[in-house]
């Protein structure tokens, strides 16, 4: 069978959990079709059409997850907006429409043998589908989470079964007390970074990658209408001028940006 | 099946469903949801003489049923799009329209004599509207003067079929599209965008990197049919209808307001398989009011 | 608490919060469900010389995120509102402004004139924009001249607050509010509807009676944004802004944007007690952003 | 306590049942208060928002059928639009909020000893009402029902309870074959006609009405925004001018209507 780039088609909620605070883990299978005939990359991302017509627009939500075998993908969403609420409150059962997968993914060919993949918040979410694809190729990763507190680390269960997990919190009730950027594994060497996360931290976190000379990749999540690479909403300014992060990102290496 | 054949100028289009300039990229950005050949054709993003960075970032905002943006004509220019772009798109057998700006009337004449020799460019689309740049153009758009010297540089340039592309950010758009037929527009295609803005109350800034950008979609549609009626009283020539179309029925609605052709734009990008859609759909309901060929609904109303 | 007292001239209002003529008739019809005395005013619905049926059913039809009306005017006139009307209105406390509309100038004086003697009438809001009648209306609105010359009418009629609310289909709105400043307005108000139109393709007929008419709703309100913001950098007086406000948010976004006073219209159909949630809204607002005083936010962009 | 004219208040779904192909019966109570508060009269409606954003503005139904007892209002819902479909899908215990009670109702004063009562299609909502405070008040009415098929006559058990009930469908599956213009219980006398669906059915029974010199009133339904006469959107031409069918309506006399 022919393998697409990119597709549109429905996906049933298998299973919508609420896993902490305004954070819910949503499993979907499409309505036709198997997954592994699009070959989706680790730190890829799907443009949700929002239940309710809460939204005009589609939403972009990380892949956090693929399960070949279940023919399952699984999206981590945190309820920011009228969009995201809607989503997270969808029964199990229900169907939204997606576009599918969009972006170019994270360079898996430069993660070297020990990479720490850092996650703040709901950024953690493409992190695990990475961590998994690294498992696949015989890597095993250091995870570095980051949350306000122990009950909004997200998905520490999943990430373990890929690599050790590391915490910050910000009130200290799990892991060390702090911002990621402050965690004491960062003065262990690292082969490469991955990052995703709020705009301050993946600045911070590449800074410090800059002083360590560690080749670091960060996913932004820059306002786009199209997700597709026709819009030209979503740039971000580069050494190559103004590029869209729906499709030449939404991972960058830090030396293509001009942070 | 009723014949979905219609003719702008000298251009004739399979059927009246184009994608509208900065949309739809080049097409490719389509190619894996829809065949691009069923459509009439497809109106490649806005081009200029030099390359464009545009706007910062932030450049959208999402508006009631609509959206703001203020990309800026964000182009390679010219040379690449003949170079590197038009060589791809000539595997398609659909109208390969190219939208053009300038912040100058020569610029707008360069490009237009640049593109002139290209085979299967059989049209160009003149943005006199754009209101997210500095200089050019909204502001050759918005008096019947600037209008008129456009239409008229790109007419001596440019031999083949002229759409003037108009703003409905004016008095009277149908003052306009007279003045563009006057100086041998083939040609109007409106409405552009509509100046808009909008406010993050909590940080107590604007949205948008230029403060003001074009209001799209859905919200515009009431806006752009009626224009659309009132251009097609005004002039002879065929008029284009776009704004806020997101489906087949807002397509017809356009062609009984008086549109020959239509553009499809922000649907795009809520449904990136639309303007087939349209296509389907035009069919259907030909089929379904007994009309043998939709040029004959174009204007009922 | 904030300071939420806002003037428009000589006009003192306890808030920024004022109904928009026409969406909130004679306020009576909301009065089972808020405390009319808590708005800052509330500004009855079209009036003319003469009694008028305003235009033929069907008058209506919802638009993405808006809707277009095509009402016309309907009132019973001057007279009937100054024996019938007023008096009724006395026993609120909150600022009665009257919306008044005419077919010549020498109409708009008359009435204005009628209304003068009229101890609570404090104000009232000159109608040169509505696009739903044949003669006067919008025709005043759309050129400098006609604008200037209405304003000039009845400023020599009325000594008290005078309010001109303008059209936004115009090339340049920030040209007619410095027109309208000139010839003595106190302030403007900002926008009226924008022309519309909606068909229905399956009846191949126009859904108005009058094939266009006026839009309104959360669709214009990047339109509204952006006019109070560029009426409100060209003009000294108070611009009052309206236009698509929803809620409590929607109307500081326009305050952010220069309006020192809002409007709310639509939305009053929705939802009959969003004009008090607004005045709420705007306390909690001045509180989480540490505002004493709600001036202070007026045009911040 | 205060009996208001119009309120506006959230209503909880107690039972939504799709009583024929596209049509629902949902049955309400207010969330706070009682309905009895509100004095509600046959023949008033209601101005609803419509769930999931499915249109702009609220949209207008008739009061089915007010049971004082349960704290029930009933709603006869036809599938027409994206508002009407959204409210008919939604489920039990689901919220909705509306405004009520809106316009005149029926003027019972002129009922006499022997009143008719004629439905179209989802016009017999408001008769349920108008029979069941008849017989309170004494007066057992006569009414007929037009449906299309037997399976689309509406509610014929719950008017059997209050009177005498004929039907007239299209296919003649049920009742009389026709329109209910044709059906022989007009040429009976009677003491006031109540009118309420499509168009062409009620100027054609305002015909016979005149014709025979019986009473007659009818129930519009005007397209509107407000439903409580200020936007003077949904005027109806009469004998004193353009009125508005939300307030001096929806029911007029027909001898103050153009027709």
């Amino acid at each position: 069978m022919e393998k697409y780039n990119k597709r549109m088609g429905d996906f049933r909620i298998t299973e919508n959990a609420a896993i902490a605070e305004n954070y819910s883990l949503l499993k979907l299978i499409p309505v036709e079709g198997l997954l592994s005939d699009s070959a989706i990359r680790p730190g890829q991302f799907v443009q949700v059409v929002t239940p309710n017509n809460a939204t005009y627009l589609r939403r972009p939500i990380s892949i956090c997850y693929i399960d070949n075998d279940a023919n399952e993908m699984w999206l981590l969403i945190r309820k920011a907006g009228d969009g995201t609420r809607a989503l997270c409150d969808q029964p199990n059962g229900a169907t939204i429409n997606m576009i599918y997968s969009l972006g170019n993914g994270f360079d898996l060919s430069e993660a070297g043998s020990s990479p720490l993949l850092i996650g703040g918040g709901v950024g953690v979410a493409p992190l695990l589908n990475l961590g998994a694809e690294l498992n696949r190729q015989g890597i095993k990763p250091t995870f570095l989470l980051g949350a306000r507190s122990a009950k909004d680390v997200l998905l520490a269960e999943e990430f373990a079964k890929y690599g050790d997990v590391h915490v910050s919190t910000e009130d200290g009730s799990a892991g060390e007390k702090g911002l990621v950027t402050t965690n004491t594994i960062l003065n262990s060497e690292f082969t490469h970074i991955y990052c995703c996360g709020p705009m301050p931290m993946m600045k911070a976190i590449a800074k410090i990658a800059r002083e360590k000379s560690t080749p670091c990749e960060v996913s932004l999540e820059n306002v786009m209408a199209c997700g597709v690479g026709a819009c030209l909403c979503c740039v971000e300014k580069t050494t190559a001028g103004n590029v869209c992060v729906c499709k030449e990102g939404p991972v960058f290496n830090i030396d293509q940006l001009l942070w | 099946m009723a014949n979905l054949n219609v003719n702008i100028g000298n251009l004739s289009l399979k059927n009246p469903v184009l994608t509208a300039s900065g949309t739809f990229g080049y097409g490719e950005e389509f190619a894996d949801f829809i065949d691009l050949n069923r459509l009439g054709g497809f109106i490649v993003k806005g081009t200029t003489l030099e390359p464009r960075q545009g706007n910062d970032y932030p450049r959208m905002v999402e508006t009631p049923s609509g959206m703001l943006n203020a990309v800026g004509l964000q182009n390679k220019g010219v040379e690449y799009f003949i170079s590197e772009i038009y060589p791809r798109l000539l595997q398609y057998d659909s109208e390969i329209i190219v939208n053009i700006s300038g912040s100058s009337i020569d610029d707008y004449r360069k490009v237009a004599e640049m593109l002139a020799p290209l085979d299967r460019i059989r049209a160009i689309e003149v943005n006199i509207s754009c209101p997210n740049v500095k200089s050019g153009g909204m502001a050759f758009g918005t008096t019947t003067e600037g209008a008129a010297s456009v239409t008229k540089a790109v007419r001596e340039a440019f031999p083949k079929t002229l759409i003037v592309k108009l703003s409905p950010n004016v008095t009277s758009i149908a003052d306009i599209a007279r003045a563009v037929e006057a100086e041998g527009a083939d040609s109007v295609s409106l409405i552009n965008t509509l100046m808009g803005m909008a406010i993050d109350v909590e940080r107590q800034r604007p949205y948008l990197s230029t403060i003001t950008g074009g209001l799209s979609g859905a919200a515009v549609r009431p806006v752009a049919v009626r224009m659309v009626w009132q251009v097609s009283k005004a002039v002879k020539i065929p008029v284009i209808g776009l704004g806020g179309i997101m489906n087949g029925r807002d397509a017809i609605e356009f062609m009984l307001a008086g549109a020959r052709a239509i553009e499809v734009g922000t649907a795009n990008f809520i449904n990136p398989a639309v303007t087939v859609e349209i296509v389907d759909y035009m069919n259907d309901y030909c089929e379904r009011h007994g009309v043998k060929d939709i040029n004959e609904i174009v204007g009922m109303i």
